[in-house]
């Protein structure tokens, strides 16, 4: 049994694994990039190892050096958390040939669930319902898609099979695009994974995006820890997500929930996963994908499940059973999770580089931060823009909001620009009060401009707070040149000494 | 001193008198003004309402970010208004403007090329960073006038890569 | 109905009520001292006013200076948190003559709990038991008090009978020390409470100080929140509080929850309180005294309950039922809360001020942290010592030691000394641990000494970083020096220069 | 560069021998040492094991908060060290003491009084200050020479309180 892990990964996620083992009373290793010397995750673990250069492909995605290291320092398993390493199924291969537990699903499961197209296949032989589209895991030619476009109706998405995070995908209106988009979508997807291999799903409309988080042991035993919400996206990136749904009730979540376990068992599933859902404006529901790893927004279910799902994940890897039974789970309230990107929300979400020079985070009553950062760290352009997640608690969704805005407030990070103020403006928006949304809602109903309001009292605040400050830059630019004066008479006068002593 | 301060066109008088009083408008408040931590962030009691917002003097204008909204405030005192409003001709959109890479990344894509007119808000380099695809866009309509990066270069923050005329 | 709220307070307990004010919609209004402009509480309310010098009873003990300004300001109600006006019932019956809603008891319920003395009385007269010593309220005197001891026995305790903290009270171990100590206490409960009253009580050992939380609405109904075990003491201070007690199970909770909420109801209580008891190694308990206001420590009990009280308070003073019954209370896991305080534990506890440098708090699951402290404010001698409360929350009580552990490690504060290597080394002590453990545990069996161990790795760790700092620091001279003499010749090239010039 | 830092009584000899290596007790081990957000914290990695401590500088030793311990460290370089061996005498406990405030506060005790011997670790005066009585004691023993305060002053921070000699 191994007392020792490895965690190869960064920033929050990094910390949060490392948190997970301490209090488990196991040792830890970090590895950084050049970068990274001072991030969290080196200084809270018990040693670090130097990967490399700060590109992810000459550090983090070094899964060869990973695996000597964790040999090296005589760790006995990997997280692999979330993003780099961890949805490959030759590392989690390359692990276990090195004798090392991955702690994660097998790399049969990873694989199944990797290649879109297929895990489509898998499932839907397995009896879940799937979004119309192209069947199968077969290698489509453009002329084979086209032929089977009208069958599915338009509108459509052509979807990378190796695919991820939006890449390689294309939304086709209507029949004539669907050649050209074909095309743009392949040379994408062959760029970004090396795999050219696209299919065609339906677009579905007023789709929200729910998504169960389940656990497997390896004695049989899976369970879900009921639904996420996640339909708030940009350029499908998450941004909020709240445990439950506004939309679920027992009766979905049952039937959603014993699904996507059978989604899990049809792979053999061990580990904690995720299994995606759109679910649409007559609440059918369509398996997406399946998430064969740590989800970032696990803490809401942690939040009203009271499970911690990273030590869950760490028993699991070491044998044991499950320490819970699906009938004695209970939901209990309502979480929301902020993610607090380091980008520009008043200039089309532009990444946001720099020496983060204060902190000061939220806390109280249901508040829980997780983040990588703190005052005199530098957020460097060679990852992704996540600095923090901001979850809240409340007993209601009422309650968690209010919480949420209060959090939101409090927050101060000076040194980079933060989506904080798009938070806030989201979490007043009366449609996301009621819990009206979809996959669409941020990007085609949102926006961060201010209808401008002639007797807004904020404004007049505004007015005079820039006005003191400029006030107060010219009074020091003036106190400046009245000292760099005195200090000219100085050296007038260190001239006129020097003079003396000749 | 005496100041004038507009967001959006609404111009505000504000009026400094001294420590501890300022007139808005011709309404007199009094106000406690405090930078937090030697931070910019400012804690303000104007007639014992407590506001705290970011500010921060950016090229033309001052940025206040305050219960989450921004604000951009165009600050000047009275005889820079004067001289503004007798020198003002139509100064904008005239000369060269050079696009740089707001931060370190791959270029992924020139959907523009050299000659080709395009209209403020369009997408002149998609910038790929922070595992993000950034759309680099046109502060105001113009030529472009010359490409300096083509898809897969490597660029540095500050670099430029392209012009518009 | 009020909408604007009043805190009569400052610090963390100040922070902690504008935040459940805020999340229930309500403008909160601050006062501040003159050392306390810059402070969380002023920063984060809707309105602040100054009320004077840094010294409490120019500033925070100012009960007409605070009223007026909830007058001036159209405060409906008045948040007195704990410590300084909180239980004054001459300020509550001048709150409530202003027309204003006074967030506590009724000024009745707190005169007949502040003299100890009475509420001894009061209670034993309810049924409750107390623990043996002086009978009635009746004013003793010294021979009053020779004579009774006999009956009570050795050792005893001498109290004040407006008492708090510990002070006018001795411990009387024979009976020659008596007259002596008498009047000790009388001229230290004199000077502290202007009243010299005292009276007896038996001292127990192996006592464990327990307390239940109530809250009781004012249309009757009274409910307890469980208990919480607060035995770590040092000076009469707590430390460091836990929630459940490890001796307590749920029939002895039951019993000593109701005789808690019985007390409340005999002297008509209203709003949040907390019920003290002692109980000795056989398990027998006695009632302690009642504090009528929000605890310190208040915390661990929503940690277990999911109960905001600060909410539920404010509820109850708008007049609302209470939003549970005692039959819905289910208590969930366990918490702990470490009380961080500027002061120096390797040199006799004392209290250390400054401005704070560095504050890199710990987060992550389980973990949350009260304060009103951030880096760049300054801790000064005028008020208590506390400047964070650090709760973590786990599934059993070894999750939550685990938690708590690695939650101080994260834990940075720099600019003034802390307590934390005092909890830290509390948390690692075998008695600790296994729960056994009285209120005289800190004072008479704790230590900071270290039994220091030839072979020990981590003081060769920390000579090794002395050794680098130092090697660092005379570097940077030396450089400072280099640096000076590269000034000079500056200095006299400009004398040059100006030569030149001439 | 060689030193020798001492924790109570036992010696260790550290020689640095350049960036990125020194030899503790003549043992190899590399180093990589650095202080997070310019703050008195420190990150080691010592062949890859990590360490973070509070290190700071005190009147007469070094002190090492590490893993919720207290190292106080006194380093001294060869030349220190032979130089305080050769001139070893007996100059502790020697001249006057004076007793000053740690902290503002009002007084609340002079348990002595001058004339009267003291042992080390004796309370000298009780200082009340963030409503706590604070016991301030005898760093060692002596004779009390002058009481300078009496129970209900006011005192500032440093100010003298008492002198023993």
């Amino acid at each position: 049994m191994f007392t020792k892990v490895l965690v190869a990964n960064r920033g929050e996620i990094a910390v949060r694994v490392i948190r997970a083992c301490r209090e488990l009373g196991l040792n830890t290793v970090a590895v950084y990039s050049e970068v990274d010397r001072n991030s969290m995750h080196v200084r809270q673990s018990d040693e670090a190892y130097l990967l490399g250069p700060p590109a992810a492909k000459d550090s983090y995605l070094r899964g060869d050096k990973i695996i000597e290291i964790a040999k090296k320092a005589g760790a006995g398993a990997i997280h692999p958390g979330y993003g780099f390493l961890a949805e490959r199924d030759d590392f989690a291969e390359a692990v276990q040939e090195a004798g090392l537990v991955f702690i994660g699903p097998k790399p049969s499961a990873i694989a199944a669930m990797g290649d879109k197209a297929a895990a489509r296949a898998t499932v839907a032989a397995a009896g879940i319902p799937v979004i119309p589209g192209t069947d199968g895991d077969a290698i489509l030619t453009d002329e084979d898609l086209i032929a089977l476009a009208p069958d599915i109706g338009y509108p459509l998405v052509v979807k990378a099979s190796a695919g991820g995070g939006g890449r390689g995908m294309r939304e086709v209106k209507v029949p004539d695009e669907l050649p050209g988009l074909l095309q743009a979508a392949r040379r994408e997807a062959e760029a970004a994974f090396g795999d050219g291999n696209v299919y065609l799903e339906k677009l579905l409309l007023d789709a929200r995006h729910i998504e169960f988080q389940i656990m497997a042991d390896s004695h049989g035993n899976a369970i879900h820890l009921g639904e996420r919400e996640c339909s708030l996206q940009r350029r499908h990136q998450k941004l909020l997500e709240e445990a439950p749904s506004p939309i679920m009730d027992d009766t979905l979540r049952e039937q959603m929930g014993k699904l996507a376990c059978r989604v899990a068992e049809a792979v053999d599933y061990v580990n904690a996963g995720t299994v995606e859902f759109l679910v649409d404006g007559d609440r059918n529901f369509y398996f997406l994908e399946m998430n064969t790893r740590l989800q970032v927004e696990h803490p809401i279910t942690e939040m009203v499940t009271g499970i911690d799902i990273v030590r869950e994940q760490i028993r699991i890897a070491r044998g044991r059973k499950l320490n819970y039974r699906q009938e004695d789970l209970q939901l209990n309230g309502w979480a929301i999770e902020c993610r607090i990107n380091a980008e520009d929300p008043y200039n089309n979400f532009l990444p946001s580089t720099g020496q983060i020079t204060t902190v000061i985070p939220p806390s109280g009553p249901g508040v829980r931060v997780d983040t990588g950062v703190y005052a005199g760290f530098t957020i460097t352009p060679y990852y992704d823009s996540l600095i923090s997640k901001l979850i809240c608690w409340g007993e209601t969704r009422g309650v968690a909001i209010l919480r949420m805005r209060r959090a939101l407030e409090e927050y101060r990070i000076l040194g980079v620009r933060t989506n904080i103020p798009f938070h806030q403006k989201l979490l007043n928006s009366p449609r996301f009060m009621a819990g009206q949304f979809d996959t669409r809602f941020v990007e085609e109903r949102f926006t961060m401009e201010e209808e401008f309001d002639g007797d807004d009292n904020l404004a007049m605040i505004a007015a005079v707070m820039a006005t003191l400050v400029t006030h107060r830059e010219t009074q020091q630019a003036a106190q400046i040149v009245r000292q760099s004066e005195r200090d000219t008479s100085n050296w007038k006068w260190v001239g006129r000494w020097e003079r003396m002593q000749r | 001193m005496k100041y004038i301060a507009t967001i959006k066109g609404q111009s505000f008088e504000i009026d400094i008198n001294e420590a501890g009083e300022i007139l808005a408008d011709g309404q007199r408040l009094e106000v406690d003004f405090q930078s937090v931590a030697d931070q910019p962030i400012y804690s303000m009691l104007l007639n014992n309402e407590s506001f705290e917002a970011n500010v921060s003097s950016g090229e033309s204008s001052v940025e206040v970010l305050l219960r989450g909204r921004l604000f951009l405030v165009d600050v000047e005192d009275e005889r820079q208004r004067r001289l503004r409003e007798t020198t003002k001709v139509g100064l904008i959109e005239e000369g060269e403007y050079t696009l740089t890479a707001p931060m370190p990344g791959v270029v992924v894509t020139v959907p523009v090329e050299v000659g080709q007119e395009v209209e403020k808000g369009e997408n002149l380099i998609i910038l790929e960073s922070m595992k993000m695809q950034n759309e680099l866009k046109a502060p105001r309509s113009g030529t472009v006038s010359g490409v300096r990066v083509a898809p897969g270069d490597n660029v540095d923050q500050n670099q430029a890569l392209l012009t518009l005329t």
